[in-house]
């Protein structure tokens, strides 16, 4: 017979949290791929094998550097800002199976941050340079932007609001790739001599959007995942919902949310050619994501709806100004990530359901841009500056003009594309010293 | 040696090849060789678009024929090609003859106008 | 201390069904990027931009025509054809965040019909046309086959059963398709002018062959999410499982049904041609899925795997038919998602381990297809027909032959494609009103 | 008002258990579609729709041979090898529903080792001899290396350690791969008549990227599904955390080993050629993956990430061993999943954070691994040997020049492939008996 | 018939196209169609990898170009060609001119150098 | 000019090009251009397949070769070529040598016979 008490709140409360945790967390790694994929569509198959192993190891080295490291830097970032005392910063490294769990969702929010980056300056950016910044991201610049904010600092104590990090990941993010293409520089081909741009497209649009709709895939363990608690003990305790009071609105608003960007977008293509692109409706459909991070617990759909949509139009208009201004960003992470995510923290005082519309709040939602936006700008104009000086932020001319595949590494992306039966079939293994033979001489 | 063997060579729009292939065919010229290949001719530029961005390409997709003959006059063949690749709108292609010196069929070894 | 009472079986109950719905609600989204890899795979290069442009804006138009207005169609034809009374039917646009969830989950659903749409007047169908259709099937022609049905209309007080929408989202989807395909008609070169069919082969069989698997593994949230409550509150006020009493069977179900139906589809071809086509047999295996759905909660193992062989094998004879007739049904649709959702439902009498077999509810079943069925082809004949008379419905054949792509995205899919180094490096950026320039003159 | 113990633990623990079990399931499921990206990307073009096939059909046949047959082999083996009674073997047939849960998260283990084998014989094994052999590791082969250790069998008994099977699935597969690939003999055109070994590239790095990232996303639901149950009810009779104790530990551990592997990979790269590779360092993320199998939930983050490293440092050594004596492992199986998964058995005791380096239990681990190697490596000579008799393992040599997709399937995997307009179109439909027919004459 | 038309046969650096296509719409031969091949020549073999073992492939990509021209002298084609597509390092490429002896403008029906 | 420049064309099965290949280095004639292309000839047609449906193909993949030479008499090329692209079976293609009348080397200027 079972006695009284014997299911705990708070185990009920630990075990499904976890549950929730895993989900969440795992689906926001899976961005990861379509990171991957999208940033791939979207550059020559010249540079294709070059972005993927940016992908990689984009994970790979900033991963740990956030674990490692990044948890702390937050910690601290924390403390200092709010005035309260700094405590065992690395005790995360031993904090215990649970406590982990709940870090590696941070960390993997702190991957999406770093991936936007590569897309910003794909085509010429050198690998080592760009992974010496990854490191930077999940070590440092995330985490100053999640200690001011989410961890309590500064931020977070002047009533920030931003749920799902529409500014702490995707602006920040933005803002780091818009700078470091602009430190970087342009692609060779992309700019004339007086200034305009030339269209340099993409090698495919089916990779791209896939890597879209994985990424819409995974943001609903960012979003929905963000309302972290199934289940809290009261005060009184007992169990109740915590943050699954209003999931089901972060929820609905995520999934509304694309529609909206991605017809914002299409429409602009409309209007302005006459035709849809799809690669714009997909761009749009993303901004659209991001528009909504901030406001999802709390705006209604319909609010929702106008945010996404006219996140989806001014990607069109954002990327226009950036060509206008000589920046290079390949894939079209400011507009997609800088700009709407700045726009959604913005939206919060007007379509908060909670509360009234104010504008101390207003005015609390612009520092908090401002500060994280000149955060991210300022570090990375510092930390690619000195990528730069030290030759490690761009290939050379030549290599990029034949491609990062074959200068930095050796590799043809599809070693049959166009020539299946001609250059498809390999060749003898090459001892690494000796000297290149082939199956016939030359002259 | 064999001054009566010609190689048609052709650029035409690739939608028109399946009807191409079968006038060749009809006038008993059947083997070929085709390629893709991009032009530039009289036709206008074409727009193309990423991102929402127009540009413009003016090299379009073709198609390029190659076909040896020897018994078959060439001007059969570039008559069966002009016919079956006409739309009447610029991009429709052009038709080139020139000399062979001398043909080898690989399978039997067999050499001028017998090889083609 | 605990006092007593304090774990509320209402509290778990809601927040362990809410993290299964929010599982399998992302998990059937993502079904979508399934449908867009499949159907990309299928179509010719020349028109893969358009399938894909599609796809996102399905999901784009269609899941808010659903959120907005479908929901409430859906209960209004549930009251309707079940006698009782209409009490606010836009209720649930206010409804909170716990009943949105749930909608939402609908919603996923609705777009999976939506979605089976597009392969089968894929390179051919206009896209404003489409979208408007895709409008048609949030707002009313799902909704409408729900509200008969789950939503307690008519089909439903007759006791017909379609578990997880073999025929609700399926059949209704394939039939749409396949009406659609007829009235738009086939594709310039699908038929010779005696009626011989031409084979036109798509561009990418990894496409969709990763599009089947993504779509298999949406599927689990598809089929185990159906049984969608994890807990109940028994009368008595225990807490129970709900659903999930037999959601294990239909898990394996799931997962089994797979083999069988991709093993009928290959044995066809191994007999028909000494071969095992690789597209047939992954069509086979989703034709499975599909003849699953009605029955995964009541079928025995075994049951379930002779009705998958058997949609395996129909897929090839049934588009055969459809061959025959003069239907240019693109990604076979019809096949994999009408006629064997119709033998889904049909099965269910005959492997039903809950009851023994009746004439009875084999006759429900048969009305339960005739009218869903009858309900999508007339309304899709209607709606398409209209488009049609609007000239909305279909490209010019002059559009068609050069491909979706160029004539109504101006795009081409891989700029690249075997043209690296030839027309990759894309030109200029076009002023949209100037005139065209180039980077050499044209004579 | 709610009366007391209407929360049973029970009822709590198994719904959230089931709950948990659903989703890993459906991850580790996904791995499917990982594979196929995975091995696709790594063969030629003209090999490309046979891989997809055998993907496709490892799951259709070897899904329901573990089901049927798998499940009551391992039971056997486990009573015979650890000396209990055999009882109702075939009894998981009819075991209802939440044990079918638990029995599907098994075969869907199951067909993880199966699909590595496909990737080590491909693009010359004959589909039919495959599928025979996949059948065989579904219903004997995996079964009877669970039976031995975790089904309580003689390894199990001897206290053998492999949290989430780096060797009773990674290294079983991985052997069986090495085996298979040494029967089936190497490809026509991998070893020079002196033994150099020719350097044979796959079609598309994207497509082994994206399956690697798959795999990964996919290995989440593997390893910390394995920590499977969330909660328990204690002897006591109250709820408590079960596997979940220590699930975020292996959450983190898998997390990071990705990136320690990955690294490891890039740097060996890097020591040799001064390049970065990008297959290389997918590779190596999942050989990291593999090395984390069985320490996941034992070890340090930190000594985490030194088995992870040396996993994938090694994949590159152990290749080109495998080369140097003349073994063509097409998609280097064996140094991602059997080497690195017997290294991390026998990191086991060096790592373990619950218990002292002990001799003994080094010892046992040696013996766990030599005793699942052997049965790997003779069943699999036994049977592919006796399909090699058949004239089953392999296909002739002008089809295996002419390519898979050809001779076995009449495919081409993408039709239109560098001849957009040429042979992209298709052709007249041809009746299987009739003579062929063309467009035009051919003399 | 018409010997004094001519095809220019130009396999070139992929990169110099855009500057190639300047340079004969400057000499006024803008038509042209062009192809992607591979070619062997003085260029010495470059390396390929995969998972990280070396090969070497002796087939670089090149683009053929094909100009026929009538009016325009071979020899002003060749120049520019020649100007264009120079680095001065090997692999740089060869133009080859060949006599045509027809040719035909399957829009217009036209025939010999009006056609070109 | 060179009237002793001839450039053969040969149209060979994509499987022997590494073979055609050895075989013009040993003949002292290793420079070459390939493209891949389709051709019909004797070959009997292939069968397509999609979704279960065959459909025939009459264009098989070939590999057009294009060598050209000034020392090295052009039957060497020729017979260089014939014998390594042999297989005896239909669709072992054809080789054509056509004159050409001047040639340049771009990175030198060098024109004629020292060109090629
Ligand atoms: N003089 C030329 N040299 C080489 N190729 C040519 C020449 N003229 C035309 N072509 C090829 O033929 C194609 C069609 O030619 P174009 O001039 O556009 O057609 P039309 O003759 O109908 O005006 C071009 O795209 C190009 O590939
Ligand atoms: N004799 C030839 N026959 C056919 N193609 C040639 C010949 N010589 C050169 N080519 C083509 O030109 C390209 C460049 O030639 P290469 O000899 O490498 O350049 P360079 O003349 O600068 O030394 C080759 O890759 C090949 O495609
Ligand atoms: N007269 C020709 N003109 C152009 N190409 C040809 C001609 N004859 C053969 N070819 C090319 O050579 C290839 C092989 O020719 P085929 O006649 O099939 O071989 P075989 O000479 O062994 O019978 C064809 O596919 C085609 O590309």
């Amino acid at each position: 017979m079972t006695g009284l008490l014997q299911v705990d709140p708070g185990v009920v409360a630990e075990g499904v949290n976890l549950v929730w945790v895993f989900v969440a967390t795992t689906l926001v790694f899976f961005m990861h791929a379509g990171f991957g994929m999208l940033e791939s569509g979207q550059v020559r198959s010249k540079n294709v094998a070059n972005q993927l192993t940016k992908n990689v190891l984009t994970w790979g080295v900033g991963v740990i550097a956030y674990f490692v490291v990044g948890v702390a830097v937050s910690a601290v970032v924390a403390s200092l800002t709010s005035g309260s005392a700094i405590t065992a910063p690395f005790g995360h490294l031993s904090a215990g199976s649970t406590a982990w769990a709940s870090i590696l969702f941070g960390a993997a929010f702190s991957m999406v941050a770093a991936s936007i980056v590569s897309g910003a300056v794909a085509e010429r950016a050198q690998l080592g340079g760009y992974l010496v910044f990854t490191v930077l991201v999940g070590a440092l610049i995330y985490p100053v932007a999640t200690g001011l904010t989410w961890g309590g600092g500064f931020l977070g104590q002047l009533g920030y609001i931003d749920f799902a990090g529409a500014t702490v990941v995707h602006m920040v993010g933005g803002v780091c790739g818009l700078v470091a293409a602009y430190v970087v520089g342009p692609r060779v081909d992309k700019f004339d001599d007086d200034g305009t741009a030339n269209v340099i497209p993409g090698h495919s649009l089916p990779y791209a959007v896939l890597g879209t709709l994985i990424l819409a895939f995974g943001w609903y363990g960012f979003n929905i995942g963000t309302a972290i608690n199934v289940f809290q003990v009261t005060d009184a305790g007992a169990l109740a919902l915590a943050d699954y009071a209003y999931a089901g609105r972060v929820a609905i608003n995520t999934a509304l949310v694309m529609g909206a960007g991605s017809i914002g977008a299409a429409l602009v293509g409309l209007v302005r050619q006459g035709k849809v692109d799809t690669l714009m409706t997909a761009n749009g459909l993303l901004a659209g994501l991001v528009s909504v991070c901030s406001i999802a617990a709390v705006a209604s759909w319909a609010a929702t709806l106008v945010v996404g949509f006219i996140a989806g139009v001014q990607v069109v208009l954002v990327f226009d100004v950036l060509e206008r201004v000589g920046i290079d960003d390949v894939c079209a992470v400011f507009p997609v990530h800088g700009s709407a995510g700045a726009l959604s923290a913005l939206a919060v005082p007007f379509v908060n359901t909670n509360a009234a519309f104010s504008f101390g709040q207003l005015g609390i939602q612009i520092v908090g841009i401002v500060v994280l936006a000149a955060w991210a700008a300022v570090i990375t104009l510092v930390a690619y500056g000195l990528l730069e000086a030290l030759g490690w932020a761009r290939v050379d001319r030549e290599e990029e003009l034949e491609g990062l595949d074959a200068s930095e590494h050796g590799i043809e992306t599809y070693p049959e594309f166009g020539d299946r039966g001609i250059a498809g079939t390999g060749g003898s293994r090459q001892p690494s010293d000796g000297p290149a033979v082939t199956d016939g001489g030359d002259d | 040696m064999a001054a009566d063997i010609q190689m048609i060579v052709a650029f035409i729009r690739p939608g028109k090849l399946s009807e191409v292939k079968k006038g060749l065919a009809e006038v008993g010229a059947p083997s070929l060789t085709v390629t893709n290949v991009r032009g530039r001719g009289s036709q206008p530029v074409k727009k193309g678009q990423w991102r929402g961005e127009e540009y413009v390409v003016d090299l379009h997709e073709k198609v390029k024929l190659e076909t040896v003959v020897a018994d078959v006059p060439a001007d059969d063949v570039v008559d069966a090609i002009s016919e079956a690749a006409h739309t009447g709108d610029p991009g429709d292609g052009k038709i080139f003859v020139v000399d062979v010196d001398d043909a080898v069929q690989i399978r039997t070894g067999k050499r001028g106008p017998d090889a083609v």
